[in-house]
């Protein structure tokens, strides 16, 4: 990796290659915007050009249209925000057809999170969108908090894990990434099976657990009672995953959670991450992923790397 | 269009009670904003709060975009503090506008609280002047009275505890009217807590007038990404559907909204 | 407990009663102070009243001194902290002989965490603190994400935690309390192990699992590289796991994390937790866990509540 | 007696570059604050961070404790938009102060950028004036010197970049104090970088003169109580030791440091 930094140094002021692969996937730069937080593709076109994004990883699809939780499905908490959207969807068949061709043209990457409450239907909704054309890339959400069945467990069960990622890898060829629950005592150990269940990287992490309740009501913030908390109030404990899953097993990581700076994503991509993915900090800021990608842009020039590669994994402990 | 503006701050006054007026300079939003169409406003200086917050445009004047809101919370706290020249990051128009009024109709806006703000807009563009009926807590809580007079309408105000107008209820206003004018083909506006919105709704239903409701849900995203603020209505076909109060809202035809609890008999 | 409620009001307009019981321990008020954020005792005695706490929870205690771990041992993150003391002590002899003089006479309950490399430690020091006198109970540290041995294995991993908490539990006659490690899926079954092997209260949380770079020198920020999370970002997430734990057992839970505000631990209260500890907030707002009193005295005369238990559990959902 | 009080603010000026004046109304702290010793500064507004920033008292007049201190970061940066008559809360006095001067000796202050701060106090206590040596990056990094001066001291100045003074660093200044005075019994007051302090350290124990050195530290509580800003020293019985640079310091003396690395030839 070095040496391929050193030879395009060595090539003169070129621009910096934010370019990267992440197992298998290619992108123009590693900057993303995450699942649930961009909708279905078209909903910030006005403020944001795809095709300037790194990639797109679309809100969580399931086989059947899904209602989700009820509302209020939003709070805000310090530095961040829980929801219990509960994985509202229109399922995979209007998916494909309604918004498959504005991100088939769109000029990114495209990646689409999946989910089922077994392992039979994250099979079907992956078989579907194999064949549906112009999904660069599926992640299969093992860990949302939001919904009953499923979900959490897929990823903190490592016996369940393994089988679904086998499952779901024995039905497409599409590039598969996980994305694994926080709530573990060893992320490292689930990367593993991941790796061994032949999926081609992870991404770290979902949102964590949390409740916030109004004192004067005595009832629950969020119609479902409980949630998930994003944004970066989670930052430092997503970097601390993604470097023990970085440490843990070959795969590349996507590094997922409180990233709302330039300095969020480096922290991300110096402890070993292959890309990043904004969430929350689009929402206030709709263009943030995209002043990443101008600021790694400068930020590599000005330390004088030639691409990722000089970056990504350089922690010096 | 949705733009993200930068717009600088003209002014910033209270306005009675904890009532402010935020007028902004902007250039492109103020010039495409449309009645009943919201604005997505990014806290300033409080790196904790990572939600914007939405507010209905007021009124366009001057290449200005007025926002008339009330300090209830951390955010606009904040904003109550924000001085002219700061410059604060907009998103908008955000939404769906009000259609235009029924020209064969005599128009009536409801409003509860600052809701009066999100029907002032209406009120300057309907063709045809009719009544506005303003309620509110407290006398404090009524506001906008004078403008809308100034517009031509003829207003009527209920307070809760008396202190101006009827005492009573905005839809006690909204009942005496129907009363009143037995005959007349209305058309409903309105814009204020859900309850009220749900007791207008109702009258609507029974009198079989046409009523636009504009609905307040808590919001992140503002552009219908995040799946945040769904309400539950009816299609042409009777299909029950989840939308997105940013996105297919705020504004909803009474008749389509699935309410949560029976309308009931307020 | 809704009788007893009544029954006081019945009593008229009396102060509200804020005294609380936790597996055997009485306070006089249900706000402590969080382990490892108020010294050993004496550190804030110019600023706070010991003696209007609640309770002390003192720094977690070995049978050993331990030097700690290397600085920088402290960095800011957004809405908290990641620390990195690696629970530094002077060993529990040194304790009972220079500290526990000026805890017997502080005039409010006096909890000792500890910890140890092994079970045997553990026992040990509880042994140890048994004899000591003027220790009302002992909060055993099964979670601390700074050392390497042991540490945040008990916590996570049910056996070894039925196993210490057995035999601390046969060492001595003090309370119990266990405090748990939040990194795990699921934390009701850790508190009815805990619940099963005698331990008298658990408290939750721990910091969560955390890291922060220097994105500059692209070094860690800590000189032990990871840390753990507090402060109010953490808030949400112990809100939740206070909840799922009350729900699943029968103890006594103490709330911690995050609680910076009255508002902070009336959630904790109305979710289930017994009492509240104040961590990290202390070090902005050294007099934040008497505020907390104070304001809940008044919450509860505001609310008609007689006593906390009018106010603990009593959740809507 | 560590005290918390709210503080006004009773002016808070820029004197060049980044560096700043802070003077806060104080009656408890300003009244028992020794040289050397610190505070412990909320900072408003920004509930995002969760920690006091620790600066050393630059002095005390009128009832007002100043601070001196260079913007470097959210804190700071704050802290400089801070006007005049915010309150700020403040703990203190924190730590050890410097100890009183040998009167048979010539003091010398050794201070790097704002390291001067903190030895201003000293410079107004002591029996004897002396000798200050300033060092800094560049000439707007040099400061207080006339402040010095007219207390008496005389004052030396080095820049790494040559702008002002010697082209060098501070203990450039130094070796050449004690190469031009070699009878002189000396006594060291030095506040700045650890690097500084090293190297000070290491001249002090080489020419057997008493060395007293403030440290900088990581802080979260600033009275003793997390343990996060240690520092290892020797005690009488050259036992290591770990203690609190904000109870046990910040100023030690330079004998009992254990330095992390070997203080090597700088
Ligand atoms: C479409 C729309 C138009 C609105 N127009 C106006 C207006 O013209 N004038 C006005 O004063 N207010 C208006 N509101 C309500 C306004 O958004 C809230 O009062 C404001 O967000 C409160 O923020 P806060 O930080 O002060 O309060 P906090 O209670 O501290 O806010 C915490 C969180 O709750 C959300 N929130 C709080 N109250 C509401 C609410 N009533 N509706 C939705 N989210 C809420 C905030 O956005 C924030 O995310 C409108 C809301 C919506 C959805
Ligand atoms: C005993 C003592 C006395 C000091 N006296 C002065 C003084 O008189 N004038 C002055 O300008 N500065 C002084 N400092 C340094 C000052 O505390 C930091 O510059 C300040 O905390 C930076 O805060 P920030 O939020 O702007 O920077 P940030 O880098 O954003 O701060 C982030 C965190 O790092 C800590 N931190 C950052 N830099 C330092 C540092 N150099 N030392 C310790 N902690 C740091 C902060 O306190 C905060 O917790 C002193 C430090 C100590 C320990
Ligand atoms: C409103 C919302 C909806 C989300 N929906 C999904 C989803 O459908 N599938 C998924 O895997 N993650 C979902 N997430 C999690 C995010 O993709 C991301 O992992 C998490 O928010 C942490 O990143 P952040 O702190 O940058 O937001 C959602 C997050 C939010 C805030
Ligand atoms: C500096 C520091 C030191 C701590 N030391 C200990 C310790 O010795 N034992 C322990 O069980 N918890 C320790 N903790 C954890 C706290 O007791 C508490 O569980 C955690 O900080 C969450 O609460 P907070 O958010 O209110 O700080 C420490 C926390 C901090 C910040
Ligand atoms: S606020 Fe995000 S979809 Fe409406
Ligand atoms: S800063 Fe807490 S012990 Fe020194």
């Amino acid at each position: 990796m070095t040496e391929i930094g050193a030879e395009r140094r060595a090539a003169g002021r070129k621009e910096p290659d934010l370019s990267t692969d992440i197992g298998g996937i290619r992108m123009k730069n590693p900057v993303m915007v995450a699942s649930g937080t961009f909708g279905f593709g078209p909903e910030y076109a006005d403020l944001v050009e795809p095709d300037r994004l790194g990639g797109v990883i679309v809100k969580g699809i399931s086989l059947d249209p899904a209602a989700g939780n009820e509302p209020p499905r939003l709070v805000e908490v310090p530095c961040g925000l829980i929801n219990s959207i509960g994985l509202q969807n229109p399922g995979v068949e209007y998916f494909v057809r309604e918004y498959m061709p504005f991100l088939r043209d769109c000029g990114t990457t495209v990646i689409v999170n999946i989910w089922g409450r077994s392992i039979e239907e994250y099979r079907l909704v992956a078989i579907r969108l194999s064949e549906a054309g112009g999904v660069d890339g599926l992640e299969l959400n093992l860990s949302c908090p939001n919904i009953r069945e499923g979900g959490a467990a897929f990823g903190t069960d490592a016996r369940l894990l393994r089988q679904v990622v086998t499952e779901v890898r024995a039905s497409t060829d599409l590039p598969l990434i996980v994305k694994l629950s926080p709530n573990v005592p060893d992320i490292g150990e689930l990367a593993v099976i991941c790796e061994q269940a032949g999926a081609d990287a992870v991404s770290l992490i979902n949102t964590l657990p949390a409740m916030a309740v109004d004192v004067e009501t005595r009832r629950p913030r969020l119609g479902n009672i409980s949630g998930g908390l994003s944004g970066p109030a989670i930052h430092p404990v997503a970097v601390k995953m993604v470097w023990e899953a970085t440490r843990a097993c070959a795969l590349p990581v996507i590094g997922v959670g409180g990233v709302s700076s330039l300095a969020d994503a480096l922290e991300f991509f110096i402890v070993g991450a292959r890309a990043v993915a904004v969430g929350t900090a689009t929402f206030s800021n709709p263009r943030c992923a995209l002043e990443i990608v101008d600021g790694l842009r400068e930020y590599l020039a000005g330390h004088g790397l030639a691409g990722m590669d000089d970056l990504i994994g350089t922690l010096e402990t | 269009m949705i733009y993200m503006e930068t717009c600088r701050v003209e002014d910033n006054r209270g306005v009675g009670g904890e009532y402010r007026i935020l007028v902004l300079r902007s250039e492109q939003i103020a010039g495409s904003v449309l009645p009943g169409q919201f604005v997505h406003v990014r806290i300033p200086r409080r790196n904790d709060l990572v939600l914007r917050r939405p507010f209905s445009v007021f009124r366009v004047r001057n290449g200005c975009m007025e926002i008339f809101y009330k300090v209830v919370g951390a955010g606009t706290r904040v904003l109550a503090e924000t001085r002219r020249h700061a410059a604060l990051s907009v998103l908008g128009p955000l939404g769906r506008a009000f259609p235009d009024a029924d020209p064969d109709a005599e128009p009536v806006l409801v409003a509860g609280g600052y809701g009066a703000a999100a029907l002032y807009m209406v009120a300057e563009a309907c063709r045809r002047r009719g009544t506005v009926l303003l309620g509110g807590a407290s006398a404090g809580d009524i506001l906008l009275g004078t403008e809308f007079e100034s517009l031509g309408w003829r207003v009527e105000v209920a307070t809760e505890d008396g202190s101006l107008g009827l005492k009573g209820r905005v839809t006690d206003l909204l009942d005496a009217l129907i009363a009143r004018r037995p005959g007349e083909h209305f058309e409903f506006f309105a814009c204020g807590p859900e309850g009220m919105l749900r007791a207008v709704a109702r009258r609507a239903m029974q009198k079989g007038v046409r009523a636009w409701l504009s609905f307040d849900r808590r919001m992140g995203c503002g552009v219908g990404a995040c799946l945040a603020c769904v309400l539950d209505v009816r299609d042409e076909g009777g299909r029950r559907r989840r939308v997105r109060v940013c996105r297919e809202g705020p504004v909803f035809e009474a008749g389509t909204v699935v309410w949560e609890e029976d309308p009931g008999n307020d």
